[in-house]
Order: structure tokens, then sequence, then C-alpha cells
């Protein structure tokens, strides 16, 4: 990274250590290299929690190759923590806090995050929130066992828990993850709404500035009444109080609104990034102006206000009153109306384009063709008449995996492949990126479908072992779980594949100039990698929007936003 | 160093104070997620009104007074700052330093008192509510009065005068965030 | 559909049943078509040479028109599914019919509690049953059900039914189910109750009226105490 | 730097009514009548909580968006509320109630109802 000591007045360097650089820099895309990394590494921790519970689920009572005997706590504090893991420590610092702090100078151009050494303390508390969590699966008692949700009194007392120290570590290390998001939230904010480049206006920024942008607002207008209700439940497991407690006046189904409040919004902040970066990408290698753009965003908007609305579906037959359910059906299936409508934007995208089938290109339209699926199954739990019988079943489970796997994993495959050559100045090798693609979007539907079709039947959730019940161990079903076991292990060892073409491209893959995919967007008129600054020669302007594809008069069939008309 | 980012101002407010009202706007969840269950559970238990017979009104209201008369100092600073005053923004800085420091001292009393006449956080769900909530707001009076001793400092050097405001707009929400507790959990009975 | 696999025993699973295909078949067309247009799109409009991509910029009215169409006639899809589901909803969980019987659930780690009314037909009388993880009644009658819980949540889930009710600490909970089938069947606790909560399965006898007085007349009547 | 347009209004006079209004509220309860203490109080409060922003947070004087954001989570809690108190504030509903809580309202005054 020779480029990186190329210095302007406004900036003097002094040599820069491997610590300055590498663990204590400001430089938003090292952070953004942090957060990934991190996410990987905690990635590989969910995913392998996943392999030792499947084991269990397809084998009951065997020795898991690598784990040992999953015992009814361990299987409890595994699903607990890979769903906790999945969601906090993987989709939110992937899609949001890297891509976000990659993205959100380089596509507004300009020079860095606004507060640098705020982005670095929330990348710490980050950390260290992951270490937290890490530890408290280790600990004495085993880790948290209470299912992601951490309902109360399960969670609040340790009678009933058996993990005392597992549930406080837990719940510390969600509550540091929330302050470093928030941190983090208000520097994406503010970047985003006063450093951009001149010239560019409102609809002149690219999609996945604007989801993550609302993501992150999304996020620190939901996390608020969590964090009083972590609090809470914090004193209720070390304190001793009862706010949870309905023998000393508390309530746990307060918790539950607490949670949700929150936890639907949640969906909301890790699906828009997810689906900015697919839109961009898609415009990208279709070549085509993003569909009806303003009502594309518009409805965004309309999506970020209806989530809060939404949560109590998720309480159906949770102990809320019967006459609540009836206005949260009826918003719940509203909020299919702006979903619906950016999908069809999304396929309108497609009309009348030139597609090339590159290896993020599969990533993005594998997104949409997976989230149809998690998005329409969800009409099912949304309506409570429905989800009386599906609540708490495999098709919930089911659902939820065919939302957040495109969101989690395939949209953050799109989006690592895409800017690859941007991060690392190389490029990934085609053929081994879509022999990964492919390794793993089969394996996952056939990991999910059978689950589909056992929850559809009555197979409920967090079970170690359906041995108990005879209605949901005969042959044939043991037969469909040992088969999404197989596809899972299946679709993990792929990822070495991945994980190999990167490390292997990033220091022996072909060069990549500055703009290998002919796009518009700022980042590509830079060096590939930037540079500290990103822009030694001066910032950009902007001239125009970001999907000018196929712009009729042009010689080529792109227009970059920062090139004079 | 800061970043050229940083000083741009797209969205027609500084950045410094763009962040803090997304600070504030933030806070107000947390702070209304807590008072909002707070209510809900007080208006279930109308017995609570006989536990909130001991709360010390008096302190609670002095601690009013204090906290609005260290929200005036604040923006005097404020005001001083904008005038290119930077000594005297750090002076009237202190003042308010002086006003969280007293609420925080005359806190410590009431609590005192209140766990030594047998009211401990564990008492009852009131109690629990009254010692949260008023500790998760004296942490941001703490915190405030930290914060405001590094600009008071930089202030007194003339430097990074926008931080006077930035810091007040900080705790005149604190202010506020008291305002509603002191009745909620002093009057109310 | 479900029915194929999981008997249908109570008098409103048909109902539920019936919603869940509704919703199927109204989202199963919007998937399929989505999927098929989607698929069409990404092979129709491949890269060819020479071949340069359209200028669309979905802004003005003829174009939106592709957009707004479908998404009006989703809304009116989801006009129907709410009908359907305020409709079942109301039924299963809103109103109660008149109960011929009553009885008590309670969820506990790890087990479930019933309390059957007993000869008399009445709860909290000398004559009730307590059992634990076994639960009698009567094909064809109406019953209500009082849902509480010893310590953390549970949720009595019985499949058949298609019936599934949390039991929260601190509350009593009313709902009803009228049984339309005999036979022995599974009742699960759905929602995460600590370590046993894989074990905590029960069952459900449904009995036709002569077996089911004959169950009550061999039982010992147990002491009020254990009952509340 | 921003100038700020703005005429800087005399903070002392607000400082004196806030403690005015102070002084009605920590009074009001003497009067002992339960709408006078609601009026006194959370009235007030509310009052207080206005001029502080206004003249204090300057929040009049900054663009319109950041009065919305502000107003936006205030409108979020006030839907959280609204939303979760049939279920938690509540002590029996549609088919449910809190044997815990309706003994206890049964032992305690009926009176407080409409504190807030």
């Amino acid at each position: 990274m020779a480029t990186a000591d190329i210095t302007t007045d406004a900036h003097h360097h002094h040599e820069q250590t491997f610590w300055s650089k590498y663990v204590f820099s400001t430089d938003h895309k090292m952070i953004a290299m942090q957060y990934m990394f991190t996410g990987m590494f905690m990635a590989a921790i969910g995913g392998f929690m996943a392999y030792v519970f499947r084991m269990q689920l397809a084998f009951p009572g065997m020795e898991v190759p690598l784990f040992g005997l999953v015992g009814p706590n361990d299987y409890n504090a595994l699903i607990t923590n890979h769903g906790t893991i999945m969601i906090f420590w993987v989709a939110m610092p992937v899609l949001i806090a890297a891509f976000g702090n990659f993205l959100i100078p380089l596509m507004i151009g300009c020079d860095d995050m606004v507060f640098p050494k705020i982005n670095r303390l929330s990348y710490q508390i980050f950390l260290l929130s992951a270490v937290i969590l890490l530890i408290s699966l280790a600990v004495p008692g085993g880790g948290f066992a209470g299912a992601w949700t951490a309902y109360p009194p399960l969670s609040a007392q340790a009678q009933y828990s058996g993990t005392a120290l597992g549930s406080t570590l837990w719940l510390v290390a969600v509550a540091l993850e929330f302050v470093a998001f928030l941190l983090g939230g208000i520097n994406f904010v503010t970047t985003a709404m006063n450093s951009r480049a001149p010239g560019m206006k409102m609809y002149d920024i690219p999609m996945v500035i604007w989801m993550i942008v609302i993501a992150s607002v999304l996020f620190m207008a939901s996390v608020g009444p969590l964090i009083a209700g972590a609090i809470m439940l914090f004193m209720d497991q070390v304190v001793g109080t009862g706010f949870y407690d309905p023998a000393r006046g508390g309530d746990p189904v307060l918790w539950q609104h607490l949670f949700w409040f929150f936890g639907h919004p949640e969906v909301y902040v890790v699906l828009l990034p997810a689906l900015g970066i697919t839109a961009d990408i898609m415009c990208v290698f279709a070549r085509k102006k993003l569909f009806a753009y303003r009502t594309a965003l518009w409805t965004v908007f309309g999506t970020g206000i209806l989530s809060f609305t939404v949560w109590a579906h998720h309480q159906f037959v949770a102990g809320i009153d019967p006459r609540m359910a009836h206005i949260f059906t009826v918003t719940t299936l509203l909020i299919s109306i702006p979903i619906a409508e950016l999908c069809f934007i999304y396929i309108a995208t497609l009309y009348g384009g030139s597609i090339t089938l590159s290896t993020p290109m599969l990533w993005a339209l594998a997104f949409v063709a997976e989230f149809l699926i998690g998005g329409v199954t969800g009409i099912f739990l949304g309506a409570s008449g429905a989800d009386i019988y599906f609540h708490d079943t495999y098709f919930v489970l089911a659902h939820f995996h065919y939302t957040f796997f495109p969101i989690a994993i395939i949209g953050t495959f799109a989006g690592i492949t895409m800017w690859f050559p941007k991060m690392f100045g190389r490029y990934m090798s085609e053929f081994w990126g879509k022999v990964h693609f492919w390794g793993t979007v089969i394996p996952f539907n056939i990991i999910f479908i059978p689950l589909f079709f056992l929850g559809t039947i009555g197979q409920h959730r967090r079970i170690y072992d359906y041995t108990n019940f005879p209605e949901l161990s005969l042959p044939w079903m043991q037969d469909l779980r040992q088969l999404a076991t197989v596809a899972l292990i299946v679709m993990l060892l792929f990822q070495f594949i991945f994980l190999i073409n990167m490390f292997y491209s990033m220091f022996r893959g072909k060069k990549a100039p500055k703009n290998p995919w002919r796009a518009n967007t700022l980042e590509w008129t830079t060096e590939s990698p930037p540079p500290h600054g990103n822009w030694p020669e001066g910032l950009p302007e902007v001239y125009r929007g970001p999907y000018e594809y196929s712009t009729p008069g042009r010689d080529e069939d792109y227009w970059p936003q920062n090139v004079p008309s | 160093m800061r970043p050229i980012a940083n000083t741009r101002s797209a969205a027609g407010i500084p950045t410094g104070r763009l962040a803090v009202w997304w600070v504030v706007a933030s806070e107000i969840v947390i702070f209304g997620g807590l008072l909002a269950s707070y209510v809900m559970h007080r208006l279930a238990h109308p017995a609570w009104a006989e536990q909130a017979m001991h709360t010390n009104v008096w302190a609670g209201g002095f601690n009013t007074l204090v906290l609005l008369t260290s929200s005036l100092s604040a923006v005097l600073a404020h005001k001083a700052a904008e005038e290119g005053d930077g000594p005297k923004a750090a002076r009237l800085l202190g003042y308010t330093m002086l006003g969280g420091a007293m609420f925080v001292v005359v806190k410590a009393f009431e609590w005192t008192a209140e766990i030594q006449a047998g009211y401990t956080i564990t008492s009852s769900t009131f109690w629990s509510f009254y010692y949260s909530a008023a500790g998760l707001h004296g942490l941001h009076v703490i915190g405030g009065v930290v914060i405001m001793g590094f600009v008071a400092a930089a202030a007194r050097r003339n430097e990074e005068l926008h931080r006077v405001e930035l810091i007040g707009i900080y705790w005149h929400f604190v202010d506020i965030v008291w305002i509603f507790l002191f009745p909620l959990l002093y009057i109310a009975k | 559909m479900i029915e194929r696999y999981l008997v249908a025993a109570s008098s409103y699973a048909q109902d539920i049943d019936n919603l869940i295909l509704l919703i199927a078949v109204l989202v199963g067309f919007w998937l399929v078509l989505c999927e098929v247009v989607f698929f069409y799109f990404i092979w129709r409009f491949r890269a060819r040479d020479g071949h340069k991509a359209e200028y669309v910029s979905g802004e003005n009215k003829a174009h939106k028109r592709w957009i707004t169409i479908p998404h009006l006639l989703v809304l009116v899809c989801d006009v129907f599914i709410i009908y359907g589901a305020v409709r079942v909803w109301v039924n299963v969980k809103q109103t109660l019919p008149p109960p011929d019987a009553t009885v008590r659930v309670i969820g506990q780690q790890w087990a479930w509690t019933f309390v059957h009314p007993g000869a008399d037909g009445k709860l909290d009388t000398a004559d009730d049953i307590a059992k634990i993880d076994e639960l009698h009644v009567e094909v064809g009658k109406t019953y209500h059900y009082e849902l509480s819980a010893r310590d953390v949540l549970h949720s009595f889930s019985v499949p058949v039914f298609r019936l599934k009710q949390d039991a929260v600490p601190g509350r009593i909970i009313r709902g009803w189910f009228e049984p339309t089938k005999t036979g022995e069947y599974s009742v699960q606790c759905a929602e995460i109750c600590g370590m046993g909560h894989g074990l905590m399965g029960a069952r459900i006898m449904i009995e036709t009226p002569g077996e089911h007085a004959a169950w009550v007349a061999g039982q010992k009547p147990l002491s009020l105490a254990s009952a509340r | 730097m921003s100038e700020h347009a703005h005429e800087h209004p005399n903070y002392i006079k607000i400082w004196a009514v806030l403690v005015v209004l102070l002084g009605i509220s920590v009074l009001g309860p003497l009067f002992g009548h339960p709408v006078v203490t609601l009026v006194t109080a959370f009235g007030i409060a509310l009052v207080k909580a206005y001029l502080v922003a206004k003249n204090f947070m300057h929040v009049n004087v900054q663009k319109r968006f950041v009065a919305y954001m502000l107003l936006t989570c205030l409108v979020f809690m006030a839907l959280f509320f609204f939303a979760a108190a049939p279920d938690v504030m509540k002590s029996e509903g549609n088919n449910w109630y809190k044997p815990e809580a309706q003994w206890q309202a049964g032992a305690g005054t009926s009176e407080g109802h409409g504190d807030h």
C-alpha cells in the first residue's frame, strides 16, 4: 500500500506502524475491514454452532465430531448464541458497519467519516462486546440458554435458567454492541447528511447509501426501549429487582414489547443495506437505470415508518390482549405493500437490460429470488389466525432464515465480490466465485425447504431431541432432518472455497483497475485500493444521479457521476 | 487532524451539532422506553402512591432548581462562546459543572436517607424504578460534567468554542429528562 | 393440505387450515408470477454482442403503471387475507362459546398439570382430578381452558387442534376448544422454558362419552390443596 | 462555524419563569385535589420542557427537520405506550386477568387512577 504515503498539503503523514495502521487506525476503510473480518470470524463460530446442533437433531445423542455430546442445556445455549451472533455480530457489523464504513465516504465523495475517532471507538466497543460474548460461552454454568429473544422470567432469574453468569454476560455483550452501533450509526447518518460531495443532491445519492442511512436511523430510533429494557433485565439478574416478576408487581410481557419494538425494525435494519447493495449491483450488471428511483426511495421511507407499527405480530399468542392482534395483523399485512413494490421495482430494473451474470450479479439475483420466498411466507405469520398454528414452529424458523440468510449471507457475498477490487485492488477468481455461489445457494434451499415442511406439520422450535415426541420422530421425518444437516455441512464446507479464493486473491489476484465494472458511482473514480484520504488529487464533484447507464446519445454505456456534462 | 468531511455542511447544520441532535434523539427513546414502562406500572398499581409518599419532594425540588440554574449558566456560556469570549464561557461552564456536582451530592444524601429508612432498590418495584430511572439520569449528569470539563478546558484557551453549544444542548436535554422525572417520581402520589 | 400429515381434531382446525390454504394460494400466485417474470427477464435480457440496454427511467406514468397496478392488486389480496385472519382469530381467541366443562392447565418446569373437573363438572371441588402430562377430554364437548404458569413462560400447544397459547406467570388466560375426533395426540410446550424444554410433552386423550365417564369413575379424587 | 442569525433571548427572565413554574409544581399537591396536581405536575412539566427546548436548546432556530426528528421519536414512544399498555397496565383484558394485580387492587385504594 505504497499509495498511502502520497501526501497532500492538508495531510502530513508520519511513519505508520503496524499498530497505528491496522489496529488503532481511524481510517474508515481500515475500520470497515476490521468490522468485516471480525464479522466473518463470528460467522465462523455461529456456523460451527449451527453444525453442532444440526448434528444433534439429525443424530440425537451422538457424539458430535469436534464438539462431543450435546446436552439439553448445551443445545439451548448453542441455538441462543447462534441466533444472537448471526444477527448482532455478523449481519449488523458486516452489512451496516463494514459496508457503511467502506462505502459511505467513498460513495458520497469525501475523505473520511466525520468523526474518525468515534468511529474507531465504535469498533473497539464492538470488539469488546464480541469478546465478552465469547467469554460468556465458557463460564461456569454454560452460556446463556434462553433463546435470543431472552424472554423473562427465564432470562431474569438464575433459579430457572441455571446460567447466572452466562445470562448476565450475554446481556452486557448485547448492550455494549448496541452502544457501538449507536456511535457508528450517528457517524453514518451525520456523514451522509452533511459531507456529500458538492453537487450531490438528495436524488443523486446511491441507493445503498440511502439504505444504510435509513437503517441506521431505524436502529437509533428503535433500540432505546430495548436498552431501557436491558437495564431493567440486568437489574433483575444482578440486583434482584422484580421488573419482570409478576409476584412483585412486574410483568414479563413488558419485555416482549420492549424487545420486539426494537426487534422488528431490526429486521429492516439489516434488510435495507442488503437491498441497497443488490440494487447497485443489479444496475451495474444490467447496465440499467434503477427503475423509478424516487418511488423506490419513498417506498423505503414508508417501510421504515411502517416497521415501527408491526412489532406485536411476534406476540400474537404470547399473552397479549387478543383484540390488539387485529391492529397488528392489519399493519403487518400493509407492510407487504412497500416490500412488494420494491420487489416489482427490482424486477422492472432488469427489463430491457443487458445482463452479465458475473459473480456479484449472481449473488444479487439470488438475493431477490430467495428473499421473495422469505417475504411471502411472512404473510402466513403476520395473519393472526394462521399464526395461532405456525407460531414457534419450524415454519417460523424456515421463514426467517429465508429472509436472514439472503440478507446476511447472500447480500454480504454480493457486496464483497462487488467491492473486492476496490477494497484490495485485485480481482477475485470468477470461476471459484461461481463454484462457491452454487455451492452455497443450492444447499441453502435443501436445508430450509424440509424445515418449512416439518414446521407445517407441527414440529416446534428449540427442542434438542424429537424422540420425546412420538408424532415428530417418524423415520421419514428423521430422514428430512438428516437431509437438512447434510446440506448444511456441504454448505459450510463450500465456504472454505470462498476463504481460499478471498485470501489468495488478496495477495495474488489479477490487479484491478480503477473502475473494473464500468460503474458510475464515485468510489470507482479513485485508485483501487483508495489511499488514505481517498482522493489524493482532490475530492470529486457530482453532476448527475448514480444510475445513468446506457444513456441515449452516448457512446459509452455508463456516465460516471463526477464527469462534467 | 480533522477530515475535510467534518467541515462540510450539506444539510445546513454544522456537523457537531447535527450529531448531538441525533444523540438527543436516541436518548429520547432510551428514557422514553424506561419512563413509558414506569408510567404503565404506576397506573397499574395505585398502591404505589403509598410508596411514593416516602420520597423527599424538597430534595427533588431543590435538585430541579439546581439543574434549571445550571442550564441557565450553560446557555449563558453558549452566548459567551458565540461572542468569542472563551474564558467567560469556561467560567460559566464551571458553574454548570458545579450545579451538576451539587445535584449528585444532594442525590447521594437523599438516597442514603432513603436506604437507611429501609427503602432499597429491591423493596418494591416502585423503588426499583425510582432508583433505576434516577440512577440512569444521574449517570448522564456525571457523564455530562466530565465531558464539560474537557470542553471548558479547551474553551479557556479559546479553542473549539463551538463545542460549548454542543455540550449545552446535551445538558439541557438532561435537564428536560429531570423535569419529567421530578413529577413522575416525587409529586404523583 | 396440513390434514394429510396431521389430523384436524378440533372444531376450528379446519378453519385455520382453510385460512392457511387461502394465504398459500394468494401468495403462491404472486411468488410464482414474480419468480417466473424475474427468471424470464434474466434470460431474455442477457448480454449479447452489439446489443445495448434500454434507457428506462421508470419515472413517467406509463412505466410506473407496471408497478402501481400490481401493488394495488397485492393490496386487494391483503384485504382478503386480513378478512380471513380476523375472522378465524375472533372465533378462536376472542369470543368463547359457553363451555360444557372447564379444565385448568398449569405449566411449570418441565411438566404440564391438567386439572379436570371430575364427575360434578366443576373445578375447585373435592372430586377434581389432577394429572401430570395427561389431559382427558370428551369428544364433541366445548371446553374452556384456564391457562397459567408457575415459573417461566410456557406455551400450551396442541397441534391437532391447531391451538397455541403462551402461559404467562401472573396471568390466567382463558381459551376454548372443541375436540371432534377421538384418539391420543401430542401436547407440546412451544415456548423455550429452560433445560427440560425438549422433554416437556404431554398427551391428550380424546375419548367418547362412555370412555370418558369410565376414566373419570376410575380416578381417585385428589385433595383440593393440590388443585390450585 | 455557522452564523447564528437568531437573537439571544433574555435567558435570566426565562430562568425566572422556570423557577416560578417549579414552585407551582411543588406546591400544587398541597391543594389536595388530584386534577389540580395533575395539571401542576405534568402540565407544568410540559411547559417547562417546551421553554427549555425552545430557548435553551434553540430547537426553534434549527433546521425544521430537527424538531420533526425529535417529535417523531416522541410519537414512537407514545405508540409504544399505547400498544403495550393494554397488556402491561391493565389487570384484565379479553379472556385474561392477573390474579395478583386484582388482589392488590382490591386491597389497596382504588383512588390514584388518572394520575397522569
